[in-house]
């Protein structure tokens, strides 16, 4: 078994370029891979096409480091404070050129994922039907259901979404690129499916065995996995199921530093391009990071495999 | 009758009344997600719970979460899966009624969340859709919660996100979507509903100490009254206490 | 929460019609409800449709035993042995007016479901052209993609399926309809979300605090179950993962005597109508029972929900 | 080299030799889940197997299973999920190779697993496609495995349930299957690939003790000889160790 095992550093030098689609995180509100958004912001990724199934804050910041050159999703903002300032700011003034926005709802955006995951050619819809949606973001066509003769029925057809890349948190993963993932998951199965390149960011890094011991608990298979991280809270301030708390006090601390352009600077300062990658991060979060970890234990019922 | 209660909580309550027993119903985010609580806890024990994260649940969860993807939201649930699945089981229309917010509603009940002031130069860019257009498109009844101010609720809004009855009549049935629509937009003031053949939204039942001249005067158009038009009954004490338990330290007061 | 415990013989009684379409298993070659389909001949119903996403030798049986209209799969006869007799018999006869085929592949039913489960209008496909089975099933079409202008870019569309009932076999459920299943899930889920009536027959019934521990492992929600079976073993002679070994020797022996009109009714006598229920048919396997059940322990790596 | 071997046994041989290190493979029932099982423990350490069923295997099961569904090939594997996800890939072109068997198989490589004598009056009822249809769509290579007889390697299969290169030539790729099609066919006397412009299948190898008159005579078309045309090397010490260690109870013999 190839050992896939990378430094966060090395995975986005290596797996993610100037310019790339690129999924992060896909649980809508929690596993958002936070870490990885800050070290893109690091090292200065330009142009990327963020496929946003809600990632909470993660695009907003990475908007506001200038990573963005076009956000392909269904909601950008910070989930628990409000609106995203520094989406805003570009959409709302003279700069807005520079972001250009393909509007979907989270259904197509699955739906889209799905596609592209399955080789399925364009996926028809009904919802979106009346939305504006539909003329906002020209990639979508409405046609007349084939098999309905007699009346027109109308049905919305969604092309694919293959990202270049897509990160996720994962409670835990081998080297090989096997994880577990647990809780809700969102778009990320479709999304780790259809990427050309997936990046894991795992709590812990476990024994193959461990996750062979229970296959029915693993999004994708090892094969389509590029690298694993292992990297601890990478998902903070999000949640991770079993794991982490959401820590909701960062988030509303973000959104209000991040009200002016000279606000979000000092943010970024303190809290992404001064510190030491993610191990700075984790230690300038100091006792905070401790009082967010979950500790009780409320196990799943034992599950046997055994063949004999 | 309970005589202590926050306009939010007369807001929940109203909400929480428009789940019936034994439906499935998409809970959104925030007083949604409050409403369904109560509706479990009192009239509708038997309603299930659906986050389009990927979770149903039958009891909410415990204490106060920001949002639907948190751990207490996680534990307890009696199905965990993706997007895909639970939004898939809407589009089916196999979904009672879901609700959603909104920064702007027509008199159609359209909703935008997305750009006001048009497309190409927005004056305020809005998060977006998430999942509300499909919410608005797929369920069978849609239930929209509003801040009523003028510039809120207004003749025309400026970009449909979430479809409510579009030009009005049958037009959203002629766009194709053969269900749903909204069925309650329940706001600080009053509780409006679909009436007559344009689907036009009409003033239903009124907050206490509102009146009719002065949420009309805070509405965009030329408000209704629907026949039979009556006050929103106050939170019942089971209602105030089913709202004490899914929200003990009183967040949404 | 509603108890939907039901007896096997109530609930087929009550739940399936004549002239249904049903799934019976979907994982292919495991957890095939044998003693389903064996109550369905005691209860002699008629003219079904057999949406079969391969079930094993199942179909070939409620074929014998008169109870099939149409086969809507991708494959009928016994995965270990070889053909299924009845359904070469009837297809081959004069009497093949009486049983209609609707062809598919498995991906192609899969596919079909999905679309039902999730409300999608029709699914387009690249798999299956070329095949005849897009001439001898007239219920596909094929068009050509809308997003591909300058050239003749074919698609095949595939039309929903949503059939009346659907049983599994589970290793456990609740009385309310939860329930855990774990192994390869053929198209479970699918069939299960797009189906109107859904009846599980469980391994064991366990209380729902058991379910709610691990809500990752439920294919789909309570709510779309209809009935739940108290019924060990009621996979027999296919396999069940982590409780049952496959008897391979009992689906060649079906093989064998089934060759003959004669011998598969002298088959069925002895194994379906002349036996008092599944539990007749268990004391009827008496020992040989014993021997399939699955006595080692390989458990699922530990896993915590806990919130806090 | 080794001496002592059954014609199955050196077919399946052959059939490990076509997955390549390293290599997707769609694994079919019976003789391809020993040939997978000898190329993993020989000459492609990295291959990875999928199971229509929904499971994805890096070691193959351990001993004997009767289906891909068999308790043995569900412990240890590395993904088990559902049908439309692991031929989803397939159909994304994730999937190097697959292999399938046939009753029939045509000089294109089409193959009929559904209806001798036609649809609408069958002389034989075939149990029908299964994935094999999906598999020879949409593998980058198709590996087909055949009982080499006159009546079963036919001019022309009477019905085409999984698409070789259809009446030859470019006409796969017109059909819309823009990659893929038979890459060889083991039987038990040779190995045939498609060749020339036309993709007809030619002969490729010839098995230990078999010569090119007998085999033609056994085929339903001018069968033509590659350029190049071998012997097929009789199984290695090491394939035939590596099948004893899948074969334990010499099933396959």
């Amino acid at each position: 078994m190839k050992d896939k095992r990378l430094s966060l550093e090395q995975a986005v030098a290596d797996l993610i370029r100037d310019g790339d689609s690129i999924v992060m995180g896909a649980c809508l509100e929690s596993d958002i891979p936070f870490a990885a958004t800050h070290e893109i912001i690091r090292q200065g990724k330009r142009e990327l096409e963020v496929v946003a199934p809600i990632s909470d804050a993660s695009t907003d910041m990475l908007i506001g480091a200038g990573c963005v050159g076009a956000v392909t999703g269904a909601w950008v903002g910070n989930v628990s404070a409000g609106l995203g300032h520094n989406y805003r700011r570009i959409m709302e003034g003279a700069a807005r050129g520079r972001l250009r926005v393909n509007d979907h709802s989270n259904f197509s955006l699955g739906m889209a994922l799905t596609a592209g995951a399955y080789g399925i050619p364009y996926m028809p819809l009904r919802s979106l039907l009346g939305s504006d949606i539909l003329r906002s973001n020209p990639a979508f066509r409405v046609e007349r259901n084939p098999f309905v003769r007699d009346q027109d029925d109308p049905v919305v057809l969604v092309p694919p979404l293959r990202p270049d890349v897509a990160v996720f948190c994962v409670q835990r993963a081998d080297p090989g690129g096997g994880c577990h993932h647990w809780g809700s998951e969102g778009v990320m199965r479709e999304a780790g499916l259809a990427a050309e390149r997936v990046i894991l960011l795992a709590e812990e890094i476990v024994a193959p065995e461990v996750i062979a011991s229970d296959p029915n608990r693993v999004p994708f298979p090892p094969f389509r996995v590029a690298a694993v991280v292992e990297a601890t809270a990478a998902c903070h301030p999000s949640p991770m199921t079993g794991v982490w708390r959401r820590d909701t006090a960062f988030f509303n601390a973000y959104h209000d530093r991040s009200r002016t352009p000279e606000g979000f600077q000092e943010w970024l300062e303190e809290w992404v391009l001064g510190v030491n990658g993610h191990a700075g991060y984790r230690a300038r979060l100091d006792e905070r990071i401790d009082s967010l970890r979950i500790r009780g234990k409320a196990l799943a019922a034992p599950t046997n495999y055994a063949a004999e | 009758m309970h005589h202590d209660y926050s306009t939010r909580e007369l807001m929940i309550v109203a909400a929480a009344r428009e789940i019936r027993d034994g439906e499935v119903v998409f809970v959104g985010m925030r007083l949604p997600m409050a409403a369904y609580g109560v509706a479990r806890q009192t009239h509708a024990p038997n309603a299930v719970g659906l986050y389009e994260c990927g979770l149903a649940r039958h009891e909410p969860a415990q204490g106060m979460i920001h949002t639907m993807g948190d751990p207490p939201n996680q534990i307890g649930a009696v199905w965990a899966t993706g997007t895909v699945a639970v939004m898939g089981l809407l589009q089916a229309g196999r979904v009672d009624a879901g609700f959603i917010g909104g920064a702007e509603i027509d008199r159609f009940g359209n909703i935008n969340t997305s750009y006001i002031g048009g497309w190409t130069k927005p004056r305020v860019k809005l998060p977006g859709s998430g999942g509300a257009a499909d919410i608005a498109a797929m369920s069978r009844r849609l239930l929209a919660i509003m801040s009523h101010e003028k510039h809120r609720l207004v003749p025309r809004v400026s970009y449909v996100t979430s479809a409510g009855y579009l030009d009005g009549g049958e037009s959203r049935h002629r766009a194709g979507l053969t269900w749903g629509g909204p069925a309650a937009v329940i706001t600080d003031r009053c509780v409006l509903r679909p009436h007559g053949p344009e689907n036009e939204l009409h003033l239903a039942s009124l907050h206490p100490g509102q009146d009719f001249a002065e949420v009309a005067a805070h509405t965009g158009w030329e408000l209704k009254a629907m026949p039979g038009m009556a006050g929103t009954p106050p939170p019942t004490e089971a209602e105030m206490a089913a709202l004490r338990r899914v929200d003990p330290d009183g967040y949404w007061r």
